[in-house]
């Protein structure tokens, strides 16, 4: 407890590996060329989604804005995973690095997972099960519990050593929470973005098919991290609309054992959350690994962590 | 991404054009560069969602303003503020190199912002350089008079010659750089008319959604296959370098 | 076609029933007392849904708002169909009358329908497969495919003389469109409002657990009206977020063949809404009907419809 | 629901309290009556998305008066605004029955709001009535003030008897009408304190979708089962309906 000190404790355990804060960047919204930024803000790092070879990603137009959000349409956009591991020290500011990996099928889940086992920079791995952009990807073969129990399996025995943290898209989460969970997830991420359109109406043209983010979803978001965190028992890390110090709370109230940062980096400055959070925690006389699950009781239990 | 609170100490309408003025003496900034800006508000208000960018307009090392088209609700919220948010300069600007000889700048509509301050830093650096503006109409020339000895066009032939920028010269070939902002299509026009031989400079115009290479939303597509962020990476490119 | 004259052509055509104009309340969301304010508004009228019997509804707090939208908990509040069509008549603006029914079984909607097949105020009838706040209703038995077909076959045989119109909420909406379209569906009606849940982080307790709606969701509808408009022959009518008179001719581009108006009817005036749409069609020399698709040529089929 | 654009003709602080006065001569406004109001700006801005429910503090017959504390976003941005949206007077306000003596007015924080336009019509009728007017603080307790001979309470006991309004009170036995507003606990207290004789009519506060019976939002539970919207058949109700 920290009742009356001056700085709340911010810190929490996810899967048995230390956060120095709950906030963790969103994979894909931030850049090394923004980590200036953010010293002392997140308690992890998480890159961009990598996968077993380069892509190019979709055309232009990728973003269009939305009511309290925004689409996007990226297409996975990286350089592939070897070049993704020579350029990841980069994003090491001496905080625990996890690492979102996808694929097309379940090998390539379970091949970048054995080629991230030996690597002692990754301290747990996210499986992105769940990018509605690469319609060839995610969704296709990771839409129902099925093929999540078969991608979290393969890559539970592919990365023995490490945390995995399955990242569940909004349709179908509690099953496919409980598929992963049964498969050996040791933790989950809580949603991705929303499959979304926008029209050009003076045009008249489509201008982005992709996926919502922003704080447009973070009902949507925080129902999922309340019904999931009282139907499964790894902890959950919630993502969907992020945007003050309140939402953190708000998600870990739900049942969030830590809260990712995405589209609102790109309108806000990340240490105003942590700032913002930190004052709440503060008015309530609370210590943050106490908020999860308050609004009922329950708390995850935080088993499962593989921590090196 | 970090945004400042500014206070707009001067807001000037240019025909159909709102110039506003904010105080920056937090670093230099190139001719170029761009900010990511909107009415202030944050985080009581939430919309519009997203910053805009915007081109420097002009910067004297004490006061940089910005010049813009009012087209939806970023734009129509910023020409009403008092107070303003904007980011550091950000990306990379048009490189100057002094030695070449005559520049040509061609700017389309809007796109006539950042070659305020470029012509600035032409003269700064005794570059020659002629000016060629291209408009829809009377009401965006207007800030032509802001460029001395412009060569203007209008489409619908209000002022100047009836046309594009494009129709505003003969040839490009007597000048040794072009430097170009303006509507992608216009861009590419550009590109073609310049030719190989002289050092052409585009900044381009994709939609962002943070202005610091996070998001990988604002690419183009370059020569040699695959996107780069224009944000980080220009959003001023060598033409040769874009796959257009 | 209309170009020059002053007044574009608003009216569109839905299973048969002509309407004056493409707008219709949502359902739910436009109550007796605020009649008056929209005369010339809309082409069809909607009331709240309708039950076999009455329903007290859910206890306070029923909303909350949110970015850009609002979730709601009312739980179906409704007097029960006999009360309902004792009334019904002050819903008579002279414009067709669509009646929104749910029920708890598959006998529940029948018998709904049954008792609307001989009154001629009724121009159609919706079938509200959807509605979030009713635990033992909608979701629970019509989530998926096969529940869809069976409750609207039985309802297509119990009111043969009119068309019936299927409310999808959006996940799965696609399957569960191909089902009521297969068992007899005249027209679909997307997307209901989605699950979501409200936290009052300083009182740490949940707000409201309901369904989203609001300008934050028209991304996601605008998805699933493309998608399903595409998928299916029957014509579509669009639901979610419509806030200007753009969004209007974004969900019609997008393939809806009529729009509903529901949240923004609480804090803007629809005549607004309505005059705005008009606008965009003078402004591209277009009439309503026209628009319908035109995004990709695609135009749902105005079979099936049974109209009086 | 339809909005009016109105200019704010006068904004004042009372304290913790924000009064703003707008020109209002569309038809009569009943003491208890509310609008739904917000920041002007749609549909340019969709911040906050909902308008907000306020009773009328006061009325001349040519302009109204709003009071309000600023509690989230909505309130801050209508504190800041020089033009705001109202709807036309909503709802059912306080029936007055000029016969039946003495009355009394509660008030529990904000709740105070509405006594103000009551009592100017139980003056014009005739009612003789006492005020009395619970706050959290001395700050919220300035606007005791506009209402002459008001027993106070703050419950920090900074001004006034230490407790709520009904500590400011040994009994309402004497009082043939109850008229009160303020938080829902605190109007069931009311209730209990006002018993069975006397009519006891609340001002209850509920949250809000619409303001005009469209979304069924705003119930509150009525005796003998099932709720009532607020916003249409109140938000004043006679105590012993409401099933508290
Ligand atoms: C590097 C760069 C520099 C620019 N400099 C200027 C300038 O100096 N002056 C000026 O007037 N405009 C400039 N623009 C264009 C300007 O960003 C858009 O006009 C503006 O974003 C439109 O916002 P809105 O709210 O008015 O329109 P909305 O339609 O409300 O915008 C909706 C979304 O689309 C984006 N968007 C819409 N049109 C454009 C566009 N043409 N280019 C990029 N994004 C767009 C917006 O940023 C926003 O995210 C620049 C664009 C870029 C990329
Ligand atoms: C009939 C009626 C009359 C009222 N009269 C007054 C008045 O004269 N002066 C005044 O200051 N307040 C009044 N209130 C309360 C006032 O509506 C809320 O304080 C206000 O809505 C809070 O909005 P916000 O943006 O500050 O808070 P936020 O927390 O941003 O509001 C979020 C949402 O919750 C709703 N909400 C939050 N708190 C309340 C509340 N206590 N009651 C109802 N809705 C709430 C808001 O309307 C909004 O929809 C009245 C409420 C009702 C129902
Ligand atoms: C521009 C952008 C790119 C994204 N890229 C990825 C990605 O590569 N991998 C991934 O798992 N999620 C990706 N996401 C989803 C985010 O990680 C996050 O789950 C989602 O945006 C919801 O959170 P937010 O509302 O805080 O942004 C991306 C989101 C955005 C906006
Ligand atoms: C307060 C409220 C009540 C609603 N009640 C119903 C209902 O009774 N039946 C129904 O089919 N949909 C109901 N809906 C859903 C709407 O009809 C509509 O489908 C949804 O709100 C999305 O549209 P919108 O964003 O324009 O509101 C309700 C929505 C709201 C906000
Ligand atoms: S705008 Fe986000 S990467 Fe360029
Ligand atoms: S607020 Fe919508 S019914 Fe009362």
């Amino acid at each position: 407890m920290v009742v009356g000190t001056n700085d709340p404790n911010l810190a929490v355990e996810l899967c048995g590996i230390p956060l120095l804060t709950p906030l963790i960047p969103a994979s894909g919204t931030l850049s090394k060329e923004a980590l200036g930024e953010v010293e002392g803000v997140y308690g992890a790092m998480l890159p961009k989604t990598t996968t077993p070879v380069a892509r190019a990603g979709n055309p232009p137009p990728r973003v269009a804005e939305t009511p309290a959000g925004m689409v996007n349409s990226i297409g996975l956009q990286n350089p592939g995973v070897e070049i993704f591991l020579q350029d990841l020290d980069v994003f090491d500011l001496g905080i625990p690095i996890l690492v979102s990996v996808a694929g097309d099928t379940v090998a390539d889940f379970g091949g970048l997972c054995e080629r991230l086992a030996g690597d002692d920079r990754v301290s747990a791995v996210e499986l992105n099960l769940s990018c509605p952009n690469v319609e060839c990807g995610g969704l296709a073969f990771c839409a129902g519990p099925a093929s999540v129990e078969e991608v979290v399996a393969a890559c539970r025995s592919a990365v023995p050593g490490k945390p995995i943290l399955a990242k569940l898209t909004n349709e179908g989460v509690v099953e496919n929470a409980r598929a992963a969970e049964a498969a050996g997830a040791d933790g989950l991420t809580v949603i991705n973005t929303i499959p979304a359109l926008t029209i050009d109406a003076r045009a008249r043209k489509v201008l982005v098919r992709g996926g919502l983010s922003g704080p447009a979803i973070k009902p949507v978001a925080l129902r999922a991290v309340f019904d999931v965190s009282g139907a499964v028992g790894v902890p959950v890390i919630g993502s969907g609309g992020v945007v003050c110090g309140t939402d953190v709370a708000e998600f870990m109230l739900a049942g969030a054992t830590a809260v990712q940062v995405g589209t609102a980096s790109f309108v806000r400055d990340p240490r105003d959350i942590l700032d913002e959070f930190s004052a709440y925690l503060k008015n309530g006389g609370l210590g943050a690994a106490e908020l999860t699950g308050a609004l009922r009781g329950i708390r995850p239990t935080l088993t499962g962590g593989r921590g090196r | 991404m970090k945004f400042y609170n500014v206070k707009v100490e001067e807001r000037k309408e240019l025909g159909n054009y709102t110039l506003l003025r904010y105080r920056w003496n937090d670093g230099p900034i190139e001719p170029g560069q761009f900010v990511m800006a909107r009415a202030a508000g944050y985080p009581v208000t939430l919309d519009p969602f997203l910053a805009r960018p915007f081109s420097f307009y002009d910067y004297d090392g004490e006061t940089a303003s910005l010049l813009f088209e009012v087209r939806g609700r970023g734009t129509a919220l910023l020409d009403l503020a008092s107070t303003i948010e904007v980011t550091a300069p950000l990306g990379k600007g048009f490189r100057i190199e002094p030695d070449l000889g005559r520049a040509a700048l061609l700017g389309g509509g809007i796109g006539v912002a950042p070659l305020k301050v470029l012509g600035r830093r032409l003269d700064a650096m005794g570059v020659p350089y002629d000016v060629f503006l291209g408009f829809a109409d009377a009401g965006s020339a207007v800030v032509a008079r802001e460029f001395a000895g412009a060569e203007v066009a209008t489409m619908d032939g209000s002022v100047g010659t009836c046309g594009t920028v494009l129709d505003t010269f003969a040839t490009l070939e007597d000048y040794a750089a072009v430097y170009s902002c303006g509507p992608n299509p216009m861009l590419a026009a550009v590109k073609l008319a310049a030719g190989e031989k002289s050092l052409c400079q585009l900044s381009v115009e994709e939609r962002m959604g943070c202005g610091n290479g996070s998001c990988n939303g604002c690419v183009v597509p370059v020569r040699g296959g695959g996107y780069v962020r224009s944000c980080v990476e220009g959003p001023v490119f060598r033409a040769e370098v874009l796959a257009w």
